[in-house]
């Protein structure tokens, strides 16, 4: 399946888009989203990002479904 | 209560006016603004981007989150997003209540929260013309695996 | 910093436009108000009494001491005196500072002395035309022998 | 001497004026202020006042000199 993922701050900058499109095994994780978009970014130094799916952030251990609103999210710096 | 993610600059005059009620006896406000140095360095100013749909349903939770343990409907927060002068108000925090121990602590509750949780995330642009994605929680967060 | 017992109706924006300054990170404002209600009873109004002289002399000296131990300059504080009514201010403190703990210290430090050390005096008037001095400490205050 | 004791609250309400002038003795102290006005109060149930001697609350061992400004300070209400 393909995916969009949503890209913010440091990680939309190091990828040059707002979001990525990705292929996925129909059986991906949110893992192998992370895993997917670190290949992207290359020797890049970016900070460890979470995964968010429908807008919560979930463990790594999450399957992805067609559909679903995911979004890289590095460590927050609002306030 | 009340939320909401912005791109307007933040009226904190009408902050107050939203929380205010004669059931108060405390009003307390909590203003975030863009300073002029950071770690020593001169900053010219700072571009927020936000996760918008998500940061305005976190912000939500957490003034829900306020509004339950420190039992006053009066709280309302904004966060502004886009590009901001120094010295203008990045978030602002107003909370209404009968006491004022309560209306301290809830508004120190609505901004730590903001601080860990919401999905915002700020550049600062210093006056060398060099700029910096601030990642506060670089080192503690945990991240997916 | 600034300290001042006023008559008029207390500025909130004009206080926090006085501790604005690209140093500060973050601004608090409190402000106290006439509840609408006391152990109870229905309140229409509150007067306040005070030893002006002494009052204005006392404010600056909490305040003074609010901007040494927090360490900013950026300190203010009206108390109010006269006939209020309902949700009016009677007391307001801002405090600017380059972090937010130390502005959240500093304006519960101010607001905290205000009530044990100003001389000033509240008469709740209440609904049913019956009116009565709030005397706070009236059970703790040692006594002059 | 003479001495002018302005008052506040309770007290002006109950002494009905926002000032008295009482005759004290040369040697007078901040108790003896505290003493001819509670007399002067009679029965009127009262908050126990302090004294306050040029703007600062003093001990009752304080002696009164002629020309102070003298004030009698009731528990304090105000924020």
């Amino acid at each position: 399946m393909t995916v969009r993922v949503l890209l913010f701050a440091s990680w939309a900058d190091a990828l040059g888009a707002r979001s990525v499109d990705l292929d996925l095994a129909a059986d991906a994780t949110a893992a192998d989203v992370l895993a997917a978009l670190s290949e992207r970014a290359g020797g890049a130094a970016l900070p460890r990002p979470a995964l968010a799916v429908n807008r919560a952030i979930v463990p790594g251990s999450t399957r992805i479904a067609s559909g679903d609103e995911i979004a890289l999210i590095p460590p927050v710096a609002g306030g | 209560m009340r939320a909401a993610i912005v791109v307007r600059p933040i009226d904190c005059s009408a902050l107050l006016a939203e929380v205010a009620a004669t059931s108060n006896g405390a009003t307390v406000l909590f203003t975030g603004s863009v300073r002029a140095s950071s770690d020593g360095r001169a900053v010219s100013g700072i571009d927020y981007d936000a996760y918008e749909a998500m940061a305005r349903e976190e912000l939500t939770r957490i003034v829900r989150e306020a509004v339950e343990r420190f039992a006053t409907s009066h709280v309302v927060a904004e966060h502004r997003t886009g590009a901001l002068s120094l010295g203008e108000i990045s978030v602002a925090i107003a909370v209404g209540h009968p006491h004022r121990g309560l209306a301290f602590e809830a508004a120190r509750y609505v901004i730590e929260e903001i601080k860990l949780r919401l999905p915002v995330w700020k550049q600062e642009l210093f006056t060398d013309g060099t700029r910096t994605w601030v990642d506060a929680r670089l080192d503690t967060r945990t991240p997916v695996r």
